[in-house]
């Protein structure tokens, strides 16, 4: 069976190490907050320059001068800091920031990925995702594994704009987890009650499968 | 002191200068620190043509929207400007340019304009759209681009606290882009919650010291919030 | 909150994994600010052939002029050298390099290296001994020269107040190149005048943010003036 | 007669305009802030950090933690800003600053500055002066009008390693004010009793005197 969002969000929450400052995007990467297991703590960055997001406010709390990058309110966790724009890239671009987990229409054998723009449709802009995929240590691309029609999303070279090169190095869908090495995916698990046929079928850029491929545990 | 008494009394003399096709940058993250009363006054001038600087640029109605209501931008520069729908009627129409730049970039091309550096070099938008046409250049084993500093006519930025000087700090994430826009302007506008006296804020913790600003104003504001999210649950 | 104490107990941890041919940048402008007790440890480890970046290097038997001691230090950066016999000394026997850079150049260096910008243009220098070998390109019609960044293996800083998380504040002119030097160490080692618990600080007026922090411990500060000057008259 | 040290800085300070913002060098440089015309107030900068630079403590305030570019204990006046070295040279760099005065060993006619270095004898470095140079929107250069062996330090081009090119615009010696326009020296004004032919002889650079050079009034 195919993972829910959230169970996408649980697998994600498993790559945290205790200490991990963590860039989590829009969507099922943000939703991956609510299932960093109890024995460890990882504190988010919202790139508009809050380090140590906390939860949403309570309607008391709620203040305009207090949002995350979505341009949602929020709360700042005990030992958060507040900076500038620049401060807040600064460590983005730096490297300073371990994990960067975020959306993707594509990802490809080499590690590009697109998934700011689609010509033809309107463009509303890639926000911090290029410096985020350009500066993060680690990255993880979280999405479905083929679009609504059915196609791949996992290719052998990106069709769409890029929004950076050579920089993604892991990839956790509804169906397996996968790294980028030497122009090919690599699969590492797989979601459980999935089948290693049914992944190749869906995996349209080289995909290599190792003799033994675990079932995700949750 | 009085030659660095900077405080202004009306919204006129804030602007004074203020005309057709100039460069404006401003601070502000979506709806969040932006100089709302600044703003509704470039809209009452009617000045057009302008280029804005800006993350974003507000919402329909509000902030920066207001002032595409009478067609008085020509070209955003911004990394996200998905939240209006005139914003993208006019750039369907090709009456509005937009130069999309990462948000991560813009910042640092606004420090870099207040900053004296007029390029750095950035991995961000390397093999994208965004460094078609830039220059190239490798750095131990790997390419990137050169980006230019931004500069403005006039910066208008919104901060919480400032003394006669000058001298400002920012309230939470309504920091975001401020201090940057505040370096970058030829002539800088603030606009305040508070004016305090020289001396009340602590020398250590001012954000953006006072030789950026040329003139200050108090001002009112709504800060209508964008999305306003509750937590669900008991917290 | 487990993993973000970075809290450690002796000058041992604190600096463990420096050896010989390392580069380290250092806080502190002249004697100010300067972490006292890790640079004295630098001297007890014993330490050879390291690159030191900082402003000054100490005086004669203090600061990183303990380093020089023991010829532990091979290469220095520095916008001014001016204040050590010893340095002289080694410098005209051929046994210690410098390399003299213009002070805001340094500073920028330093951030840059933090920031992921591997090199910027600036002014400074153009046409001058510094900028020699170095690449010019014209902006506006002024000539700049493309200086690169700066990164250490370590980072020693002096901060007066840190939380336990690595949230560092600075006291005064104590300040100076210390927030950058903390975020161009792969390693950032800050000793402090006082560790307090996270959310003692207030979020918005933390000069470094604990993401570029590793290792903080608590010193003893003797606070070297270097020159005593006192008004002469009543004020 | 030539002008003592406190003339020159006295001279300097006339410069100033309400307002103000100014870096002042070591030595003579310094000695303007003690000049400034009670009508007026300016703010000065200290490159390690400080904006509002205050006089020098008494006993009780002498605080290590609060020093000047000199590396002097000093105070912070009224309104006074304190921040990091990139701060602060991002302040000079940008041109924000509107005054840098400082001291040289030669100007020339080009508007380049020599005052860092001696070939042969111990270099100590630059410190912030290149970054001043380049920076500023207004130079004064101050330095007597000739060496201690009677040499001009007014140039056709300087002979020692230079500072900055093409940055000087105003000189204030201890004969003359002269600003520097189009490859030559223009005489602006001359020290009380000081004639225009000792200027002449003593300015290796091109000199051009305007029919009517004005004294200097204190």
């Amino acid at each position: 069976m195919a993972l829910t969002r959230d169970q996408i969000a649980m697998r994600v929450a498993q790559e945290f190490k205790d200490g991990d400052y963590v860039n989590l995007g829009i969507g099922i990467p943000t939703l991956a907050a609510n299932y960093v297991p109890g024995d460890i703590s990882v504190m988010l960055q919202s790139e508009n320059g809050l380090l140590g997001m906390g939860r949403y406010p309570t309607e008391a709390e709620v203040d305009a001068d207090m949002i995350n990058a979505g341009k949602e309110t929020v709360t700042a966790t005990t030992g958060a800091s507040i900076f500038n724009s620049a401060e807040s890239f600064a460590m983005i671009r730096g490297g300073h920031v371990d994990f960067t987990v975020l959306g993707a229409f594509e990802v490809d054998v080499s590690g590009n990925i697109a998934s700011w723009m689609i010509p033809g449709k309107l463009v509303k802009g890639m926000g911090g995702a290029m410096d985020l995929v350009a500066g993060a240590k680690n990255i993880i691309v979280t999405m479905t594994h083929t679009d609504k029609h059915g196609n791949s999303k996992l290719l052998p070279a990106c069709t769409l704009p890029l929004t950076g090169v050579n920089c993604i190095t892991r990839i956790i869908t509804d169906l397996a987890v996968l790294s980028v090495e030497d122009g090919a995916f690599v699969l590492q698990e797989k979601a459980p009650g999935v089948s290693v046929e049914e992944i190749k079928e869906k995996t349209l850029g080289k995909l290599i499968v190792p003799d033994d491929v675990a079932e995700m545990v949750f | 002191m009085a030659g660095f008494n900077k405080v202004v009394n009306t919204y006129e003399e804030a602007l004074s200068g203020l005309s057709d096709s100039m460069t404006v940058i401003a601070g502000g993250f979506g709806l969040c620190g932006i100089p709302e009363g600044l703003i509704a006054h470039i809209k009452t001038m009617g000045v057009k043509d302008l280029t804005v600087v800006s993350n974003n640029c507000g919402v329909d109605g509000f902030g920066l929207g207001l002032l595409l209501e009478d067609k008085q931008i020509s070209k955003m520069v911004s990394s996200y400007v998905g939240e209006n729908a005139l914003f993208e009627k006019q750039l369907l129409n090709g009456e509005l340019e937009v130069e999309l730049t990462p948000q991560g970039t813009l910042a640092e091309k606004m420090r870099a304009g207040g900053a004296g550096i007029p390029a750095f070099y950035t991995a961000t938008g390397y093999g994208t759209p965004v460094g078609e046409g830039k220059e190239v250049k490798e750095f131990d084993g790997r390419p990137y681009i050169l980006e230019h500093a931004i500069t403005g006519d006039f910066a208008i930025v919104k901060a919480w606290k400032a003394d006669k000087f000058g001298n400002c700090v920012f309230r939470h994430t309504a920091q975001n882009f401020n201090p940057m826009a505040a370096t970058a302007g030829k002539i800088t506008v603030v606009e305040v919650e508070e004016i305090v006296e020289p001396g009340t804020l602590s020398p250590s913790e001012i954000h953006t010291p006072g030789i950026y600003v040329n003139r200050i104003i108090k001002g009112e504001f709504e800060k209508r919030i964008e999305r306003r999210v509750v937590a669900k649950e008991d917290v």
